[in-house]
């Protein structure tokens, strides 16, 4: 009786499998359904837009060397199961720190940007210690967390920035410091900063600016995520992102390993925030960081990955169609529309959106894995009938 | 056991500190930015004096020309380090022929922003006599408080109003 | 058991402050520390109260509007936005149908009230199918609504020369002046004005009414299944309710109120913002209902009422007192610190009962 | 046995109490090298809080510890965590899974001692930067896997694997351990095929051969049979016969098992059965329930319960008895046919249940029984105001249905005094009470429904005597005065015997037969283990 119980539970159980692999086609176009999306939205807008393939080209090379490391910070907390990294904010400010030091000593070029992140460094492991130990604290709700400690490390930014630099932590030239005296300027010229390591090794072809140092220094990073996958920590990081109970009994410490992969992923977008700057060759002090979370992610999400699974690849392709769609909305919302505001908030429109059906999709996945088993019951019920 | 921190390990990290501050002080001084600024003007130093500059200079950073200064003009350019090395063609007089000099001079580590005078360089005054460090003028700071906008919507210059 | 009898005089105060929650008290004493600081560096305390009030006024309904998805477990409402966005619908098409003074403030309401109820069904369906993730999603819900009615207010076809741009005749401009229209509908009624000190009492009046519908709907058969829902949903489906729908009632009741909260903060502001303006509104709202001492989910009516008087008392009282001490407007940075704070802190105690 | 050398493992004398409540007394047992020990007894008989002291879990020390002694080859040791027991050559596979659902065969055998490579980057972060020896892995892994004798892919990913296979990965982790020198295994067929089950027994076999001594707890008899050396059976915390298996058999070991001679049982319940209970009509017909409650699953259940009778359903753990409430009353995804009272009931609807006159308290006081952080009144009143409308006072002609708190505050009272609930008020919030109190508040908020049929899960799990028995009349008395059919699921054959007309036993997520309540204990060990898979 047991014997033929057992039997047909794995009959079932194969044919479950063999039903799965036939809707794989399926199953591929549903779990891409942003990318696609955006494939198709750019296919639209480009046409519309009426720039040419050159211009296109050379912004996206630009956009995908002033952001890519950025979004590459976003990896290390999603393998460690902490969903989406809204905190990567508290190293772009750690990082705006780090550069108004280094404008004030008036440190230039390459060796500023370096100054600049060697100073974020502890900065960032500080704010990525308390954000993780908050995120512990968390557990289960690690993502409205970790957007409200960005908020939160904001206010206390701006205290530091506002009124301690200055009054209590010197500053000394002008063109830093407000006219009152204490307290940061709105912008803070990075000029003499501005694209340095962008035009290092810089090849022109046929007027696309190809920034190679840039892209040597993210490919340093995505080889650095790579072998960092194939370490202890990372395969710790990898098991505590799966089942936190499970690796807890195998004698993984899961707290410290999820406080280390925030403060990876702190650190690493405090460089990447510098790297955005120096591109941008200004520092807007109070709203630079602020919606730099939101873009990564949005970017990300585009690329295809979702809450808990991420790629290199979903980073390229990300920032390659979400940039895309960037630059051509604006001009193909004015064209269609007439007004030039419409493609300004069509896009903004679409990042948040983006991120939205991200989350949702996430959620529903994992309420629909739960209701399979009923499924496999009521199968089994007719065969046994 | 597994996270125990040995004396070798203590020892590597000392030194990657110790590096990474090595690096710092490094760029501290390799990055020290300043601001050269080049005067074709008159001078007079320790009774010297030059009274008619040169018509006019080009002046060549880095084989970049970052200044053309006629009589009386002033040019900036930025530098990084303290081995500041320039290349000038002077004309002396309107239509007359070019004359090369390079020069290469220190600056100090500490002055941010540094007026050269190209002709009492080039008369070989001493340094005291060529160089001197740019004040800004205070009249540019004026009493207007800019208004701290901290609440920006960041990328591109789309605003919204953060709280209320 | 016998133990809570005898209780040291420390203990009673250790979990005062264990079940009050030390950021809250650190809040209130602020508030207090600034209401005595107040006369002494010169500040009119008449002014700042009926600031406060006033205040208390525009803000108590947004707050409210919290409420209903707190008590049925669907967290805190951050998809504020939406009722918001209702609202400024109700607003502007109230304007636009030529409606003004007093009256158009109820038209607003009557208008605003379909799209609340669409909208809310919408999101509380929404919520129903990521039950646990709502706090994220909402957040995003919200900011998307926000992003996509921007292109609308440029493109929905409306003609009121008070709110369109005036070069181009199209598209609704970033603030529009209530004045002539709603501006005062409520505070000014019934104003009671005693030198330095004037209390809104139409507004006040609302708010009471709106605060003693939801202290009565609580109390009704549906609003104890809400609360019960929200308590421990396992409980209440096996009790036979319709989880799913009593969590789709909170939502569109929020949404409701959130609509009727922007058009209450409107008429004591004088002005309609638009576009980007709702973006941000719902954290002030979450922070005071948390700051007045409610949990993720748990909240009652008094706590709305403390939270908006404390969160408010802060946002008037320090520009004020602190420039006036020491010569520094931290007000700004204060307020971000504390309500922020206060949202982590809710965020991080483990909530009891049921797990949604 | 020779007691001359010092046998690898020694018990003795182990006492456990849980609160007052004695789960364990007087255990000792030894066990040599290479030697496989069968375990078994009824759920609750303390097999897994003996396996739990000796594997060092956390639970053991948070309740107060435990008293005697263990000794490993003769050496006394105590464990302050599992990470200890296995340092001293301990291994367990625990009955649920413990796999990262991600990760290949041989990432989950080795998890967390993996071996490394060192490199430049790991002598300053630390070792845990060391890189993965992929190449000494999957030999480690491979060697793992022919030590246990039944073949895996290493390579496949565990969520990709079957059930089976799972389980193997299990064994295969403690394998790798080199130290392991006895392993236990906490119902490892369970999950199994017979060909899988038959290929564990080959194994542990091996194993033995290898030296390695085995604890194997099981309810499938004739496993224990086929491969232990010695068979242990515990019951109500005792262990009752420790004999070499080859002296037994599975009659022998079922009556063990479930003890008790035959003529006390059933005392006064007897009587009531006597009259026939098949001849009164039938008020609830189940057809072809399956139920999807994780753990208990059902499948393919037919039962009649009779009008006016307490129905029992028994089983051991896990084999679905709890599942046929469960499933009825809509909690859990189910399927097939329900009648009551001549009207089909649908499923997966709470309420169309409860609209039934159907009631059900849960075995799940905690999560699903009780309002914790609300009051007594609340919890009381809560069903039978939502789905009577009981309790409300109506204002604008029902448009307004108002919370009559008087009401409430008198009928809570009503079932404090009836019940005898200790509490300070009816105010008091549910979370406040003792198990015991929280149940009798559970069972006062199904009489305020004045169901006509009541299905009562586990109602004793985890009480003191006084308040079971309290509970158990309480049941008896709403059963003989109100004339209500009550059907209670339990795990405690007694006290099913004692409150029950008839008794359905549950095997394998089936009916495996009914018995009346006086029938010989062995009849219902028999069925018990009949379908056990």
């Amino acid at each position: 009786m047991s014997n033929e119980n057992a039997t047909t539970k794995g009959n079932v159980l194969q044919t479950g499998q063999q039903k799965k692999k036939g809707n794989s086609l399926l199953n591929l176009l549903a779990s891409n359904t942003v990318p696609i999306m955006f494939i198709i939205i750019c296919a639209v807008c480009i046409p519309i837009s009426g720039f040419s393939p050159a211009y296109l080209i050379n912004e996206i090379l630009t956009r995908m060397g002033r952001n890519t490391f950025l979004i590459l910070a976003l990896l290390i907390p999603i393998m460690a199961g902490m969903g989406l990294n809204f905190g990567m904010t508290l190293g772009a400010m750690a990082a705006e720190i780090g550069l108004i030091f280094v404008s004030d000593w008036q440190i230039y070029g390459i060796p500023g940007m370096v100054l600049a992140m060697i100073i974020s460094i502890p900065i960032s492991m500080l704010l990525g210690l308390i954000c993780g130990k908050i995120l512990n604290a968390a557990k289960g709700r690690e993502m409205v967390a970790s957007y409200i400690i960005s908020f939160f490390i904001n206010g206390i930014y701006q205290l530091i920035v506002l009124y301690m630099m200055g009054s209590i932590i010197p500053i000394k030239h002008t063109t830093v410091k407000l006219p009152r005296g204490y307290g940061i300027r709105n912008t803070v010229s990075l000029l003499n900063m501005r694209q340095k390591l962008d035009d290092l090794l810089a090849i022109n072809v046929k007027g696309v600016k190809i920034p190679v140092a840039t892209f040597i220094v993210i490919g340093l990073l995505c080889l650095f995520i790579v072998w960092f996958r194939k370490t202890k920590l990372g395969q710790d990081m990898r098991a505590v992102g799966q089942d936190m109970e499970v690796a807890r009994d195998a004698g993984i410490d899961v707290e410290r390993t999820r406080i280390i992969s925030i403060l990876m992923s702190t650190v690493i977008a405090g460089f990447g925030m510098v790297i955005y700057l120096q591109n941008m060759g200004n520092l807007s002090t109070y709203s630079s960081h602020s919606q730099i979370g939101m873009f990564a992610i949005a970017a990300l999400l585009v690329g295809g990955a979702s809450v808990d699974k991420a790629s290199i690849g979903n980073v390229f392709l990300g920032v390659t169609l979400f940039h895309l769609m960037f630059i051509v909305a604006p001009s193909a919302g004015a064209k269609i529309t007439g007004d030039s505001m419409i493609g300004e908030y069509f896009r903004v429109f679409v990042s948040y959106a983006v991120i939205t059906i991200a989350l949702i999709m996430y959620e529903t996945k994992k309420r629909r894995e739960k209701s399979q088993m009923a499924e496999l019951l009521a199968a089994e019920q007719e065969a046994d009938a | 056991m597994k996270n125990k921190i040995t004396k070798r390990m203590l020892l590597f990290r000392c030194g990657t500190i110790a590096l990474l501050l090595l690096i710092a002080g490094l760029m501290f001084i390799v990055g020290r930015g300043h601001t050269v600024y080049f005067d074709n003007k008159k001078v007079s130093y320790d009774g010297k004096s030059i009274d008619t500059p040169p018509y006019r200079i080009d002046v060549y950073v880095n084989d970049e020309r970052v200044a053309k200064l006629s009589a009386g003009d002033r040019g900036m350019c930025s530098w990084m380090g303290q081995d500041f090395r320039m290349r000038m063609e002077i004309t002396k007089e309107k239509g007359g022929k070019k004359q090369i000099a390079n020069v290469a001079l220190k600056i100090p580590y500490n002055m941010d922003g540094i007026v050269l005078n190209l002709p009492a360089l080039l008369a070989g005054f001493p340094q005291d006599g060529y160089l001197t460090e740019f004040v800004p003028a205070p009249a540019e700071v004026t009493a207007e408080d800019e208004e701290i906008v901290t609440d920006e919507f960041g990328l591109e210059g789309l605003d919204d109003g953060m709280e209320e | 058991m016998e133990e809570t009898k005898t209780k040291t005089f420390r203990d009673r105060i250790a979990s005062f402050v264990e079940s009050f929650g030390v950021p809250r008290l650190i809040i209130a004493g602020f508030l207090l520390a600034l209401f005595i600081a107040a006369p002494f560096v010169g500040a009119d305390l008449p002014t700042q109260i009926s600031n406060t009030i006033n205040r208390f006024c525009w803000n108590g309904i947004l707050v409210l509007a919290m409420v209903p998805m707190v008590h049925s477990g669907c967290g805190l409402n951050f998809g504020l936005p939406l009722g918001i966005i209702s609202g400024l619908l109700g607003a502007t098409l109230s304007i636009e149908l030529g409606f003004t003074g007093a009256l158009s403030f109820f038209a607003a309401i009557v208008i605003s009230t379909p799209f609340a109820l669409i909208l809310g069904a919408g999101y509380g369906w929404l919520l129903n199918k990521i039950k646990g993730g709502e706090m994220m999603i909402a957040t995003y819900v919200g900011f998307s609504s926000v992003s996509f009615m921007c292109m609308m207010w440029l493109l929905l076809p409306y003609h009121s020369p008070n709110m369109v741009w005036g070069l181009s005749g199209k598209g609704l401009r970033t603030t529009i002046s209530l004045e002539g229209y709603y501006n005062q509908a409520l505070s000014g009624f019934l104003r009671i004005q005693i030198g330095n000190f004037s209390i809104p009492t139409g507004a006040l009046l609302f708010f009471a009414f709106m605060a003693f519908c939801m202290w009565a709907f609580l109390h009704t058969k549906t609003g104890t299944a809400m609360t019960a829902v929200g308590s421990n949903p396992s409980f209440a489906r096996a009790a036979g309710i319709n989880v799913n729908k009593i969590r789709m009632l909170s939502v569109i009741m929020s949404t409701w109120l959130g609509a009727v909260g922007i058009l209450v903060y409107e008429q004591g502001f004088g002005f309609i913002q638009l576009y980007m303006a709702p973006f941000y509104m719902a954290l002030p709202a979450v922070s005071a209902i948390l700051i007045g001492g409610a949990s993720v989910n748990k909240a009652t009516i008094m706590n709305v009422i403390i939270g908006t008087i404390l969160f408010q008392g802060i946002v008037t009282m320090t520009p004020t007192v602190m420039n006036n001490v020491i010569h520094m407007d931290m007000s700004e940075v204060i307020r971000i610190i504390a309500s922020q704070g206060m949202i982590l802190y809710a965020l991080t105690r483990k909530s009891e009962g049921g797990k949604s | 046995m020779s007691n001359e050398h010092t046998p690898l493992l020694e018990i003795r004398n182990i006492k456990k109490d849980f609160f007052g409540n004695q789960v364990l007394t007087d255990i000792n047992f030894r066990l040599e090298e290479g030697q496989v020990l069968g375990f078994c007894g009824e759920n609750g008989a303390g097999k897994s809080t003996l396996m739990k002291i000796l594997f060092g879990m956390d639970v053991i020390r948070e309740t107060g510890g435990y008293e005697g002694d263990i000794l490993l080859n003769g050496q006394k040791v105590t464990f302050n965590s599992p990470f200890d027991a296995i340092a001293a050559g301990i291994g367990m596979v625990h009955q649920e899974f413990s796999l990262i659902p991600g990760f290949t065969a041989t990432e989950n055998i080795l998890l967390d001692r993996e071996p490394q490579k060192k490199s430049v980057i790991s002598e300053i972060f630390g070792n845990r930067l060391n890189t993965l020896d992929r190449k000494e892995m999957s030999v480690r892994a491979e060697k793992a896997i022919d030590r246990m004798g039944v073949r895996i892919d290493p390579k496949m990913v565990v969520n990709e694997m079957p059930v089976g296979h799972k389980q193997f990965t299990e064994i295969a982790r403690e394998l790798s351990k080199d130290q392991l020198k006895l392993l236990i295994l906490d119902e490892p067929t369970a999950v199994l095929t017979e060909k899988e089950a038959e290929a564990l027994l080959d194994s542990i076999r091996g194993m033995a051969s290898r030296g390695i001594a085995v604890i194997f707890i099981t309810h499938r008899l004739h496993e224990i049979l086929s491969v232990c050396d010695n068979v242990v059976v515990m019951r109500d915390g005792f262990v009752v016969k420790d004999v070499p298996a080859k002296d037994t058999n599975v009659e022998e070991i079922t009556r063990w098992m479930v003890g008790r001679s035959v003529e006390n049982a059933g005392s006064d319940s007897a009587s009531v059965t006597d009259a026939g209970s098949d001849s009164r009509e039938t008020i609830m017909k189940i057809e072809k329930l399956w139920v999807d409650m994780p753990g208990e699953t059902v499948r393919n259940v037919n039962l009649e319960v009779k009008k006016g009778e307490i129905l029992g359903i028994g089983g051991l753990a896990g084999q679905g008895k709890l599942g046929i409430p469960n499933g009825v009353m809509g909690l859990y995804e189910a399927g097939g046919k329900v009648t009551f009272d001549g009207k089909e009931i649908p499923l997966n609807s709470p309420r169309k249940c409860l609209d039934a006159s159907l009631a059900f308290v849960s075995e799940d006081r905690r999560g699903v029984g009780l309002l914790l952080d609300e009051s007594l009144e609340w919890n009381v009143a809560f069903p039978a105001m939502q789905i009577q409308n009981k309790f409300l006072k109506n204002y604008l002609g029902g448009l307004i249905k108002w919370r009559d708190e008087k009401a409430i505050h008198e009928v809570t009272q009503k079932y404090i005094d009836e019940l005898q609930i200790r509490c300070t008020s009816s105010r008091q919030s549910a979370k406040e009470l003792s198990g015991g109190n929280q149940q009798k508040v559970c069972l006062a908020k199904a009489f305020a429904l004045e169901p006509k049929f009541l299905f009562v899960s586990e109602p004793t799990r985890g009480i003191d005597v006084g308040a079971k028995a309290l509970v158990l009349n309480a049941l008896k008395k709403f059963n003989r005065e109100s004339g209500v059919t009550v059907v209670m699921i339990s795990s405690e054959l007694e006290e099913l015997r004692q409150v029950c007309d008839r008794i359905a036993i549950v095997s394998g997520g089936k009916i495996a037969g009914i018995l009346p309540a006086a029938s010989p204990s062995e009849e219902f060990g028999m069925l018990m283990v009949s379908n056990v898979k």
